[in-house]
């Protein structure tokens, strides 16, 4: 088990509780996604494992998690880098004012493995991502949502993470971006051999590439299995897919009807 | 004993703190001195010394604070806080000692008296000297490198109104300078419009980049009144052992007055001076600064008016003590080793020491030059 | 509304209007007074000396300015490094009418109140030009346009003769229905001259910080983009915010120059600016209550440190420098204590104390 | 009828055209929405159109209005309203403050009623207190009333953008992706909200939104935008068969 | 002519070394956003070292310089460590106030010392003669000062384009928490900021030195007197803070050589490069260099 969550609870400011005991199993090379609603508290999960509570003002409480089989419970961001686990945050949040360029070598920071190793890690990005390479110049603050987000998912690669925690890598982009972005995840996954946790709304997408599936829901996993499993469920299908019970696709305009429950709550 | 409360309040840190800390460091000792020596039989002086960081208001809390316990007399620092609290001076009717030699302390006030000679007599003096030792033709022609503040503009006045009564000498330019790192430009104009001294009322460390800057440039003069070259003067604040550890050699015959007398020139009053120091540890720093002496001076003065009040009998008020100054001349003019003159004061006359030494920096150390005198100008312009 | 207006627990709102009050409760309301009595009465029961009134004058007055300047650091988020200045342009109105009509004018010596109305608008007024930037700068630069006034403001007063260059220009003592002023109840009297106008000003603001005029400020400070779109001028705002500033440092000037008796450049200098931005954020940025905390907790300690340097040095052997560094060594320790351990100023530690006694005596 | 108008405007950023020749009209009471890849100018279209940029060639008409280069509050003023991409709400403000800031141009006394409040000031504020509780109910916003917009998660986030821009009582409301980082079951909701705010308020909508079920499920009419250009327009349908649209958006199924 | 020319070249001179003061606000600002108020103290504070090394400890000047930088280099190091390690996340201005206590902390330290009362000079250890060219002179000291200030300069600059730490200390200005998610230590980098900061400091501290003499309040006022120039190149840009040091060098000197004296004009040099600066913020509001904040609605 390369990533192990064992119920864990995070406050933020002492007082909020988000997370209500959280338990999640990561298998080394695998791709795991997380479904769940707004406010379930997947970015918080990912936060947690990836040290970057504090900025935050938030802490574990309680449980713990493990990395390569060494506790990293409420380590610091910087540490967990170094031990292999990188995430790109919700938003795409690069650095604006730095080039493309600049913006991937800036992941580099925490490697030791030379300065030819990282050269060549740093052209391959572009291999992954041809648009960067046509942009290498620009400030990524003026990049398009799609581009801030390859060189968002780029620059973590540069850290050669052992596993790569993505938020919501969709957010906001059109269609065929995200088609393409997932198209690259499943790439990294294979050739880098790079054990991928992703939090999607997508579940359609989600589900599709990944191995094995949580749905969270107000900080508690309330449903897990594998993805092919978890597509055929109804609840899922419903309510994540958008596809009812006849197989047919929801209108959106037929939302003012009635609402079922799910079962799971 | 009785115990007679008196107060100072300067700046020990903050602006000015090169020469507020060796004068607080003279006014405590001597006080310490004339208590440990008893020179006032049982009854002890207490002086309270307090920071004010140059700043007015401060001051004036300091001065409430010490009416509040009761003081007779009073020491001040700084020109800008005497002015400020003149009004209140006048109120509370007690004898006051600045350490600024301000001209203007003494318009509409009865009860500040300046312990030597005015900024403006000082200035007068060294132009007087100028109009004197000036070597090669014409009129000399002079500048004037001030300090932005009252401090520094007091004796332009008073400078021009006696060039106006006669003294030999054109006043060019007034320059205030500011924080600058190079004075080049100014150095330049003055020597394209013809000046050969410049008179500097500020304090040392503007002077020092002046100094150096003139050095550089290669215009500073070698002796007094070189021609084509810039020869500087100063007044009280300019001068000093501080001045020569900051322009270092570019120091060499800066021309500086004062009516006190240095350590570099032992005397009676030097050797006091230096016995003083080392009885209260202090270091060759302090014990050889100007300010040291200047400190040490004020508290003469103040405890010879408690020393000659009490052997009048009188009780030690600020009516008495002032009453004392204002009779401090003829025979009874205060006679003391360290400053080049008798102090006298007088109903007309709140200007204590009224002679000056003249100064300038040979091999490194403050040497007389000439005789003490006494500015003429500065009687005729009144 | 519940019918104890006495305790919060259990009390709820039945119209919006009642949650527009200042005083949640009767017990509140009636504490706050008592503490208004308190402060009214006190000098006539325990009289300070003139020093101690002096200082509790200068907080009082360092509260009026700081509240201005909490006005635009702390609600609109406008750093001002110029502050004293304004300060300073609110003292030289009052001093500019001492040098045209003299300064033991009836105009200054008994309308007064108007004189230090006028120094008010005096202060806005240069307030609003200094803030006429911010319709293009923003964050430091902006703050070193306020900077640039401060060093500006300095030089044209130590360069006009008009104002003697910056040396003390005297204003005589104020009259009242009792006559001249006299020395010896000269700090009383402004004590409560200048505690009637910080309450009023208190006020003034406290109401101005519930309505649109007082809300678009603190809007301006966290999105000043969205203020935009909610059809605020952002520019403009600022202007505004500086000009509040300005009108209760032009306040605090001409108070200040009727305290001291005297208007001189010194007081008004960049230190002073600094100054009062670390009373402001001592006290905490963005409380009303903080713009009171701040200055007395700055010029107490001054005053406590001034004592213990004091006392150091009676104890300590001559060498003086111990007893010098120990002034600003541990002012500015404290300053930054503060921040460090309480960021959000004295004002958390009054939130922290009215939260543990607010629901009282049941704690939920 | 035409509500607003868009001639011709192009928008360009040190060389980049972000618009060209774009036009455009938004008509009194529909659903509009735009669609396009990622740096099409979507958001630079409502940018122009809020006042936040301004065209360097063309018009902008709103009811009558010239628009081209007024700015954010004046544009605000006229009736329109907008929520942002990239959530721009009073971070440090509770749900109740960020909506009552939305009432600013409605809340009608002047300074000295406001310093001394009296008068209308005590009466105004209430009444427009109202009216924001009205908003919250309408979107179902009860439960965060008093919390910190900073604190709230993503989506709830969203929510209450689009409530702010609802209490200005605009005539023409700019939606920029509402429902980026939601699940189905969350843009089921916004989508009702966006529904009920056409219908029953009757409120102009600019949708833009990259959940192409959305936009073909609501909207009356879509316009496509690539590269700063309009390359297709028109109902639902004829844009889902546009060859020119599916290529550069829509890509192949 | 040769006037003009002099004026060019002072004002050359002053204005490099302006930049040099200036560059230890620009470090600090370009990594962490806070404004180093205290910086003037630490230039006195680099310049005292500089002194009591070579003075006190006997060690030749040239070594000293070098020994008093990386002196101050571990110094504001620590000073970062335990002053504003805790403050990372708080509010831009509690962070500048912060540094105004350190201001006070730095002042009463140096007023431990002698240097806070006593004036010093060093010793010479250029040739006291200028160089001299057609009517112009620069003293060796001022020489070699732009010198050390340029190569000093070249160095940042050098380091924050290519290096990838200087990378990562201006990434960490965007956006902490994103340079957090890669690994970056935000700590890590703000001490490293200071401690570049304190490096040009001394540096800076022992070339003003040289020129004014050592007195605590002319060194330390330095610190407010490059604001403008900070400003002018705009906050974050090297480059901005030599351009703007050397042409607010050049406005002061020209002023004082061609204002001040006419027009009952005097002491021009100081206000007028607020002047200035008002004026060109009016055209370019973040300065002449200084990064516009990207904001997208
Ligand atoms: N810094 C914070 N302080 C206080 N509460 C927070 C903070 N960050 C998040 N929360 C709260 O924690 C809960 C979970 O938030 P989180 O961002 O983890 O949800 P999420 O599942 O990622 O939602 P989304 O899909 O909208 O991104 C939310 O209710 C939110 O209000
Ligand atoms: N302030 C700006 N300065 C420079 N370029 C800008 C600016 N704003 C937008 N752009 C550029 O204009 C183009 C259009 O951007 P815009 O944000 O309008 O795209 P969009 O269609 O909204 O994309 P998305 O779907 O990602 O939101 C992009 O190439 C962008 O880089
Ligand atoms: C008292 C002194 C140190 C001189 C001081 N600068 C003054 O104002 O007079
Ligand atoms: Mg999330
Ligand atoms: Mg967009």
């Amino acid at each position: 088990m390369l990533l192990e969550v064992n119920n864990i609870e995070v406050v933020y400011n002492d007082i909020i509780q988000v997370l209500r005991g959280v338990s999640l199993n990561v298998q080394k090379g695998s791709i795991v996604a997380l479904l769940g609603t707004n406010g379930a508290g997947k970015t918080t999960t990912l936060r947690a494992v990836s040290g970057l509570l504090k900025p935050e003002n938030g802490y574990i409480r309680d449980g713990y998690i493990c990395f390569k089989n060494k506790d990293i419970t409420n380590l610091l961001g910087t540490e967990i880098v170094k031990q292999g686990a990188v995430m790109v945050p919700e938003g795409r949040r690069v650095f604006k004012h730095l080039t493309v360029d600049e913006n991937i070598r800036a992941g580099s920071v925490t490697r030791k493995d030379g300065f030819r190793q990282i050269k060549a890690d740093h052209q391959r990005m572009y291999e992954y991502f041809p648009r960067l390479g046509r942009i290498t110049n620009r400030l990524a603050g003026y990049c398009s949502g799609g581009e801030q987000q390859m060189i968002a998912i780029g620059r973590a690669l540069m850290a050669k993470p052992e596993m790569l925690m993505l938020d919501e890598p969709s957010l906001g982009l059109a269609p065929l971006l995200v088609k393409e972005i997932f198209k690259q995840i499943q790439l990294i996954n294979m050739e880098l051999d790079t054990t991928i946790l992703v939090v999607e709304q997508n579940a359609r997408i989600a589900l599709d590439i990944s191995d094995y599936a949580y749905i969270m829901e107000s900080g508690k996993i309330v449903l897990e299995g594998p993805s092919l499993d978890l597509q055929k469920n109804p609840d899922v299908k419903e309510f994540y897919m958008g596809i009812t019970q006849g197989g047919a696709r929801k209108s959106f305009k037929e939302v003012k009807s009635y609402k079922r429950r799910k079962r799971w709550m | 004993g009785q115990t007679y409360k008196l107060a100072l309040s300067l700046a020990i840190t903050g602006p000015t703190s090169d020469a507020g800390n060796p004068y607080a460091k003279g006014v405590e000792d001597y006080f310490k001195y004339v208590n440990d020596n008893k020179l006032l039989g049982d009854d002890i002086i207490e002086c309270t010394i307090r920071d004010d960081q140059y700043k007015t208001d401060v001051t004036k809390r300091n001065f409430e604070e010490f009416l509040d316990n009761g003081i007779v007399f009073y020491l001040n620092y700084s020109t800008g806080s005497t002015l400020a609290l003149k009004q209140d001076f006048e109120e509370e009717k007690i004898p006051v000692i600045p350490a600024s030699f301000h001209a203007g302390n003494l318009v509409d006030s009865n009860y500040i008296f300046l312990p030597i000679a005015s900024y403006s007599a000082q200035c007068i003096g060294l132009a007087e000297y100028v109009a004197a030792h000036h070597k090669g033709g014409g009129i000399p022609k002079a500048a004037m490198f001030i300090h932005p503040s009252a401090f520094g503009r007091g004796p332009v006045e008073d400078v021009e109104k006696a060039v106006k009564a006669g003294l030999n000498m054109e006043i060019v330019e007034v320059t205030e300078h500011g924080k600058d790192l190079d004075n080049t430009a100014m150095l330049q104009r003055f020597i394209s419009k013809g000046v050969q001294y410049v008179i500097t009322q500020t304090i040392q460390s503007p002077v020092a980049t002046l100094l150096k800057d003139a050095n550089r440039l290669g215009l500073a003069a070698k002796s007094f009144g070189e021609e084509g070259k810039l020869t500087f003067l100063g007044a009280h604040y300019t001068g000093g052992n501080d001045l020569i550890a900051l322009a270092g050699p570019a120091a060499e015959n800066f021309f500086w007055t004062t009516s006190y007398t240095l350590t570099s020139e032992p005397g009676p009053g030097t050797d006091m001076q230096l016995a003083l120091a080392k009885k209260y540890g202090r270091d060759d720093k302090a014990a050889n600064s100007h300010n040291y002496t200047n400190g040490i001076m004020a508290a003469q003065v103040a405890a010879e008016c408690i020393i000659r009040a009490k052997a009048k009998g009188s009780k030690i008020t600020r009516e008495t003590l002032y009453n004392e100054l204002l009779a401090m001349n003829g025979d009874n003019a205060f006679k003391l080793d360290t400053t080049v003159g008798p102090v006298t004061y007088s109903k007309t006359d709140h200007e204590g020491v009224d002679n000056l030494q003249l100064y300038s920096v040979q091999n490194g150390v403050f040497k007389s030059v000439g005789k003490p005198f006494s500015p003429e100008y500065s009687k005729k312009i009144k | 509304m519940a019918s104890n207006r006495w305790l919060t627990t259990g009390n709820y709102f039945t119209s919006y209007k009642q949650e527009q009050r200042i005083f949640l409760t009767h017990l509140d309301r009636t504490g706050f007074l008592i503490f208004l009595i308190l402060l009214f009465v006190w000098p006539l029961v325990f009289p300070p000396s003139n020093k101690y009134m002096l200082v509790i004058d200068n907080i009082l007055i360092a509260a009026v300015a700081v509240l201005g300047l909490n006005i635009a650091t702390g609600f609109a988020g406008l750093i001002s490094i110029g502050h004293a200045a304004f300060v300073g342009v609110g003292a030289y109105t009052a001093a500019f009418f001492a040098k045209t009509i003299g300064d033991s004018h009836v105009f200054l010596t008994h309308a007064w109140p108007l004189v230090i109305l006028l120094s008010g608008f005096a202060g806005a007024f240069f307030g609003a030009v200094v803030g006429l930037p911010a319709l293009r700068l923003k964050h430091l630069y902006l703050a070193i346009a306020t900077l640039s006034f401060q060093m500006i403001f300095t030089w044209t007063i130590n360069f006009m003769d008009f104002f003697d260059q910056g040396q003390t220009i005297p204003i005589a003592r104020v009259f009242w229905f009792t006559g001249e002023v006299s020395r010896k109840e000269h700090y009383l009297f402004w004590y409560y001259a200048i505690l009637v106008i910080l309450i009023l000003l208190g006020f003034m603001i406290r109401n101005l910080l519930r309505t649109r005029y007082g809300r678009c400020l603190v809007a301006v400070r966290d999105n000043d983009r969205a203020a935009d779109a909610m059809g605020m001028h952002p520019g403009l705002t600022k202007v505004y915010a500086f000009a509040l500033a300005g009108f209760m440092a032009g306040v605090a000037g001409a108070l200040h120059a009727y305290l001291y008796r005297g208007v001189g450049i010194e007081s008004f200098s960049l230190h002073e600016s600094i100054t009062y931005l670390a009373m402001a954020i001592v006290g905490g940025l963005g409380t009303l209550h903080g713009s009171f905390w701040g200055p007395a907790a700055i010029k107490m300690l001054d005053l406590f440190v001034e004592n213990i340097s004091e006392y150091a040095g009676s104890v300590l052997p001559a060498t003086m420098n111990l007893t010098t560094a120990l002034r600003p060594l541990s002012f500015g320790l404290v300053i930054v204590l503060f921040l460090m351990f309480e960021p959000r100023g004295i004002a958390n530690w009054w939130r922290i104390f009215r939260s543990y006694t607010r629901l009282w005596p049941f704690r939920y | 009828m035409a509500q607003l108008t868009i001639t011709d405007i192009t928008l360009t950023f040190g060389g980049l055209n972000a618009l060209q020749d774009v036009n455009m009209t938004i008509e009194q009471g529909l659903i509009t929405s735009v669609i396009g890849p990622n740096g099409a100018g979507k958001t630079s279209l409502l940018n122009c159109i809020s006042g936040f940029y301004h065209p360097g060639k063309g018009k902008i008409c709103f009811m009558g209005h010239d628009l081209t280069h007024s700015s954010p509050h004046q544009v605000s003023i006229l009736g329109i309203a907008r929520a942002f991409q990239n959530i721009e709400l009073f971070k440090g403000m509770s749900v109740l403050d960020n909506l009552l800031l939305a009432r600013h141009k409605n809340l009608k006394y002047n300074f000295l009623q406001a310093v001394f409040f009296f008068g209308r000031a005590s009466q105004s504020e209430a009444e427009n207190r109202e009216y924001v509780e009205e908003v919250i109910d309408f979107m179902e916003l009860e439960p965060f009333r008093k919390k910190m917009v900073g604190s709230l998660a993503y989506g709830v986030q969203k929510r209450v953008e689009v409530a702010r821009a609802l209490t200005l009582e605009p005539k023409l409301l700019l939606l920029d992706e509402p429902m980026a980082g939601m699940n189905l079951e969350e843009k089921e909701d916004m989508v009702r909200f966006i529904i009920d705010i056409q219908q029953e308020r009757n409120t102009t909508i600019v949708l833009v939104e990259h959940d192409l079920g959305v936009v073909m499920d609501i909207s009356d009419y879509i316009c496509v935008l690539d590269f700063g250009q309009l390359i297709g327009s028109g109902t639902p349908k004829e844009v889902s068969s546009d060859k020119k649209v599916i290529e550069a958006y829509i890509g192949e199924e | 002519m040769s006037y003009f020319f002099q004026l060019l070249i002072s004002g050359i001179v002053v204005g490099s070394i302006y930049a040099l003061s200036a560059l230890g606000f620009v470090l600090i600002y370009k990594s962490s956003r806070v404004l180093n108020i205290a910086h003037g103290q630490i230039i006195a504070g680099g310049a005292f070292i500089t002194y009591a090394l070579t003075v006190w400890a006997d060690i030749p000047i040239y070594i000293s310089f070098f020994l008093s930088m990386i002196i101050t280099f571990f110094l504001a190091m620590s000073v970062e460590r335990i002053f504003l390690r805790r403050l990372i996340g708080e509010p831009v201005i509690s962070v500048i106030m912060v540094t105004i206590g350190l201001m006070s902390i730095l002042d009463g330290i140096i007023y431990l010392t002698p240097f806070g009362s006593e004036n010093f000079s060093f010793p010479v250890f250029f040739p006291k003669t200028p160089i001299s060219f057609g009517g112009v002179s620069v003293s060796w000291t001022q020489l070699v000062g732009v010198i050390i200030t340029f190569l000093l300069i070249a160095a940042f600059s050098w380091f924050f384009k290519k290096s990838t730490i200087g990378i990562s200390m201006r990434a960490v200005s965007d956006d902490q928490l994103a340079a957090m998610s890669v690994g970056i230590s935000v700590p890590k980098v703000f001490g490293l900021a200071w401690a570049a900061a304190g490096l040009s400091a001394a540096a800076a501290g022992g070339i003003i030195g040289n020129i004014t003499g050592l007195n605590f309040d002319t060194l330390h006022a330095f610190g407010i007197t490059v604001f403008p120039v900070v400003i002018l190149g705009g906050l974050d840009s090297i480059i901005g803070a030599v351009a703007a040091g050397i042409i607010m060098g050049l406005i002061q000197q020209f002023a004082s050589g061609y204002l001040d004296g006419h027009f009952g004009l005097s002491g021009t040099a100081e206000v007028l490069p607020y002047i200035i600066l008002l004026v060109i913020l009016l055209f370019k509001p973040h300065g002449l260099f200084g990064i516009h904040e990207i904001e997208r609605v």
